[in-house]
């Protein structure tokens, strides 16, 4: 930890207490009914998408997933913007075209959110594709749960981007769940990174919930990335603290698939309040500083559903737009 | 008589399918808990052999429901959402539908695909999607859209005895539609369309949830003495071209409204049939109404102005009947 | 001036438009070598990064160019066979079809594919399919069915040029057709149909390769004074209905011929939008002519019974002429 | 090759020698237009497919792919009614509809050949979970080439294969290409075999062109798939003496793709000349043995030509019959 300077080490920190900021109004707004739509939310997951997009260029790019507004807002989405996309407002990202399953801002690298799981791999591979044709040297960060990495298109898109050695990295978030479904009762192995082998490429375990760990690894995986050295499977173990879709235990009731001993087990080991430790331990940050980015994030995102509610809706007329170019 | 919903009767159908049948058997992401609750509780009276929650893979699961249909079983394949067949098109459209005919006719494929379809709610573009006009150029499927709870049961069981793949598309904002579900072994043959409101002055022919909405204007128009018929395909392949012409041939006019898009989609496929066969009885262009030809769009608004209604079936039979 | 066949067409677009802009790629399956001849020569001239082979990995490659074109770049996506896209088609229609309306108009998707698409004598049901039926009802996606070399070589450059997806099918039956292109630059736009041959008494909308089956037609016909127009839309999606509906108001008389299946099909599609906006000009009713709904058998004889040809073209015709 | 009985080894090489005869008639039939559409054949690799019928019963099924010939004879398909089917003819195996990439005899449960690449992978695996399903002890052997081992279909069959822990063995038949293009350009692993780790199940590479060595490891993946313990990855290293298609050489030219050289060395490790020498050196089995069973399969052939040319085609009313039941 020392090695990292201590903007970065804030940075990171700003960055997760942004995401669990903004998912928990979500899933408090979805609640409420104020959110049409379904939304996943990936509180207890920020470090890995804080520390993999902390490791990136502003012209590096990402791909993401249903449960992708931790990523996009690690790389630099605007919350507000997001947040109107979310509530269907004209002043959202996608004009409310989209909503949370679908969020872009290709001015910042970000492809989009997507509600086809494994949708993003072949995308992602692409989009490093690019950059070799175009003679560029950016990057692309393509992320994705342990449930997609049984997708054909893992498979498809980890072969392209080992033959081609396009500059990508492929990040698993595993949080030991696909729906409702545990992983292992579908996934034929424990770790997912095992499968790099099958490309001969590198593949590497991090504690998701460790930023530190995270972004150094994603660091290293990138760099060879950007020298021409292909495709690293970075895996993730991570866990989710709220339901699969926002509003589940609706229909499914609590500890259907899961007990609550289990979550309050991972609650323990919050990403954040890890960081929090950390930075008390490392002496260079203060208590005040981390408190003073909570309340600045809070008052963010007091502003950002603001700006959400108070936005118009799109005009009926719209819905004919953009189809084509 | 008891009310039973949608999804309710669904699972009935199930239920009453697996206990018919040993070599019946349910597969599908997370059909176990059921998000939806079709298979609910499935799992508590079959065991975990014959209701299994598969790996996120539609291509390996689809396929390998088409594999064990050849194999001397009788698959129950769920695809959560419509949409997410467009990852197994290779095992439906090239496998499921053209094995039997490739193979002289050796090949049996006793195989039922079951997925929700349709706008319900800000689900946006890849989960609103009615999908089933891209199968209907697929010869060797078949393809049921049922409008309600007992339609839903009787060609759902029909589907599951039938050896030949057939898909059944459930439209989500049906799960809390009730009526009576005449009791016993209820079966709705496939093939057969069913008149949903007689009437004398224009027709109506109308496709899964788009039901409900064309009885909803025939009963408004109704008390403007305009007398609406409806007329149900229930299943698109096989089609009932019968009965849907003779309900043409007295009224003179047609619409035919499907939630499906414009280009391509089910309404198309309908009208152009009857503009051909029933050219000589009508009176007025077959009017279609569809959802606009755009992607279904997230917020509200945008996928309210989206997605064909009561309005524009309206609109099409007063313009229809005002000609001349 | 030279005759120019319709593989040599593709290949001279390829060679023009790479050449054009060093943005553009080819990748898919052994398009180093060219199994059909459309990429020939394209590896010596703009090397490995430009001209690149894929793993036997539809949707990885295929959704691959999805991800290259939004990232800057204008890739020349080769699917071998039409009925392999069955094996991508999330990466078609979920993906390259709704992200730029998805994500409110920012992406942009220069983006084009190319596919062997037909009945080419005994190549059997996964190999001969028409497959551009099921991507009608997909919004988003543009569809190129070129007729003839000057047609095929126009349109492929302006779909290269467009910056949507658009996707060419080029029948394997008219590889070896021959005419003169238009020297320089020659671009055809997409979504203008052309009047093959001029005519009074029937319109005959032909697609593809049904275009010179019906020109045979047209002139047989001619010597009993019947005078068919023959128009190709060239491109289904966008569609000029403009041309079409102007023949149909002229002729009062519309036959709409294509190679794929009836149901849910490109000429149930023209036909429908024919006989509901052409309505009062219509003498009879519109014909289609198509394949059978069967899977595409191998054996010549019964690939034969299944394929719409000439005979069909011209019952058709006759049928619709001999109306009162 | 001691513990095999004489009889089984007659099976063998007689079997071996049928598919020879038969794909080396078919290549010249289709040179000679005789045959209408694409025909792929496989001489030279005769011992996998040899090797993994021999190991399996009767009631045991195999699905093949659009290199087939050898797959179906060596299951015990019948080589007039397959001949028939190739010429498209009422009497083959399905009455003209499928020709040479089509055929399937579910009597012997031949589950098919396929025009898609990757097709049989998930058609095995449910093949397999059907006997799972109703209580049967039947295995399922799925062939299928090095190409299509970087199919999508490959990765989602294998890993539902194995967390069900069904009965298939999936038998890789790397032939070094797909269509024109050398495995290793299109391919991230030197052993397809490798990926067997993948999905945590055994992975074997065999001596594709012994067919001994072949028998042997078939039958031990097929023994522990009936016992219940699951899949078994199979690879046999083999090479394609013919090209891709038959005719390719009027479109490609030769060399195009391989040297003249390389094939050359890969036919002096024919399977049938192979097989001969052990046989003499075994001393079980006489030269005289061998040739009456080359003798015998000749006039079969030569039976199943006549057979082919002589049957009527299909009545075209028959082009409406079979796509329903
Ligand atoms: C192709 C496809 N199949 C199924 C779904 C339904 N679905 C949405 S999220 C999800 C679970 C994904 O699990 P994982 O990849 O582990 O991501 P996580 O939700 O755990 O973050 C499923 C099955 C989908 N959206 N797309
Ligand atoms: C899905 C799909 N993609 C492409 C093709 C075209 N094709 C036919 S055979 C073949 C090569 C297959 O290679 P491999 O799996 O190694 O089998 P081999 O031909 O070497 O026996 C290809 C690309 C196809 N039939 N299906
Ligand atoms: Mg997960
Ligand atoms: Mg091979």
């Amino acid at each position: 930890m020392e090695q990292l300077g201590k903007e970065l080490l804030l940075d990171l920190y700003h960055t997760m207490v942004r995401i669990r900021a903004f998912e928990s109004r979500v899933r408090d707004l979805a609640m409420a009914n104020e959110i049409p739509g379904f939304v996943h939310v990936s509180i207890g997951e920020e470090a890995s998408a804080t520390g993999v997009c902390a490791a990136m260029r502003p012209t590096d790019r990402i791909t993401s997933t249903h449960r992708g507004h931790g990523h996009l807002i690690a790389k630099g989405g605007r919350v507000a913007q997001m947040m109107a996309e979310i509530y269907g407002k004209r002043t959202g990202y996608c004009k409310g075209k989209g909503g949370s399953m679908h969020i872009v801002d290709f001015s910042l690298g970000i492809l989009g959110a997507n509600g086809i799981v494994g949708a993003g791999l072949p995308i992602a591979t692409g989009s490093a594709l690019a950059a070799v044709i175009a003679g560029r040297d950016d990057v692309t960060a393509c992320f994705f749960g342990d449930g997609a990495s049984n997708e054909g298109t893992f498979h498809e898109s980890l072969n392209l981007a080992a033959v081609w050695k396009l500059p990508v990295v492929f990040v698993c978030e595993n949080n030991g769940f696909g729906e409702f479904t545990p992983m292992q009762t579908v996934t034929s192995v424990q770790d997912i990174a095992v499968r790099a082998k099958a490309y001969d490429i590198p593949g590497l375990i991090v504690d998701g919930n460790d930023v530190v760990e995270v972004y150094r690894n994603a660091s290293e995986a990138i760099a060879r990335a950007r020298a021409g050295e292909g495709p690293t499977l970075l895996e993730c173990k991570t866990y989710r603290w709220e339901g699969h879709v926002v509003g589940e235990q609706a229909f499914l009731g609590t500890g259907a698939y899961r007990s609550e001993q289990e979550v309050e087990e991972w609650k323990k080991r919050c990403p954040l309040i890890r960081f929090e430790k950390f930075a008390a331990e490392s002496g260079k940050i203060s208590a005040q500083e981390l408190k003073k980015i909570r309340e600045e994030t809070e008052a963010e995102l007091e502003a950002a559903v603001k700006f959400a509610r108070e936005s118009p809706l799109p005009d009926p007329s719209e819905v004919t737009d953009d189809v084509y170019q | 008589m008891a009310l039973t919903n949608f999804v309710q009767a669904i699972n009935q159908a199930l239920f009453e399918e697996m206990e018919r049948d040993p070599l019946t058997f349910v597969m599908g992401e997370d059909v176990v808990l059921s998000a939806f609750g079709a298979t609910k509780g499935l799992i508590d009276k079959f065991g975990p052999k014959r209701v299994r929650n598969t790996p996120i893979a539609e291509a390996g699961f689809v396929g390998a429901a088409v594999g064990a249909a050849m194999a001397g079983t009788r698959p129950i394949c769920e695809v959560e959402f419509a949409s997410f067949f467009y990852c197994a098109f290779d095992q439906v459209c090239n496998q499921a539908a053209k094995l039997r005919y490739m193979s002289g006719g050796q090949a049996r494929l006793p195989l039922t695909f079951r997925c929700v379809f349709g706008a319900m709610g800000g689900a946006a573009a890849q989960h609103s999607e009615t999908v089933y006009a891209q199968f209907l150029s697929v010869p060797g499927l078949k393809i049921a859209v049922p409008s309600g709870p007992a339609d839903v049961k009787g060609l759902l069981k029909s589907a599951i005895r039938d050896d030949n793949p057939v898909i059944v598309f459930e439209h989500g904002a049906l799960g809390r539609l009730r009526e009576e579900i005449p009791a016993g072994d209820y079966l709705v043959p496939l093939g057969k369309a069913a008149v949903k409101r007689p009437g004398d002055n224009v027709t109506v022919v109308a496709i899964g949830a788009m039901v409900p909405k064309a009885l909803k204007v025939a009963d408004k128009l109704a008390k403007e003495n305009v007398s609406v018929e409806v007329v149900d395909p229930r299943t698109l392949i096989p089609l009932d071209e019968e009965t849907i012409l003779a309900s043409v041939e007295k009224t003179n006019r047609a619409v035919v409204a499907d939630e499906g898009h414009l280009r391509g989609g089910a309404a198309t496929d309908l009208a152009a049939m009857i503009a051909e066969k029933g050219f000589d009885f009508l009176d007025g262009p077959v009017r279609r109404v569809t959802s606009l030809d755009v992607p279904i769009p997230f917020s509200p608004p945008l996928e309210k102005a989206a997605i064909a209604d009561e309005a524009r079936i309206e609109a099409a039979i007063r313009e229809l009947v005002g000609r001349r």
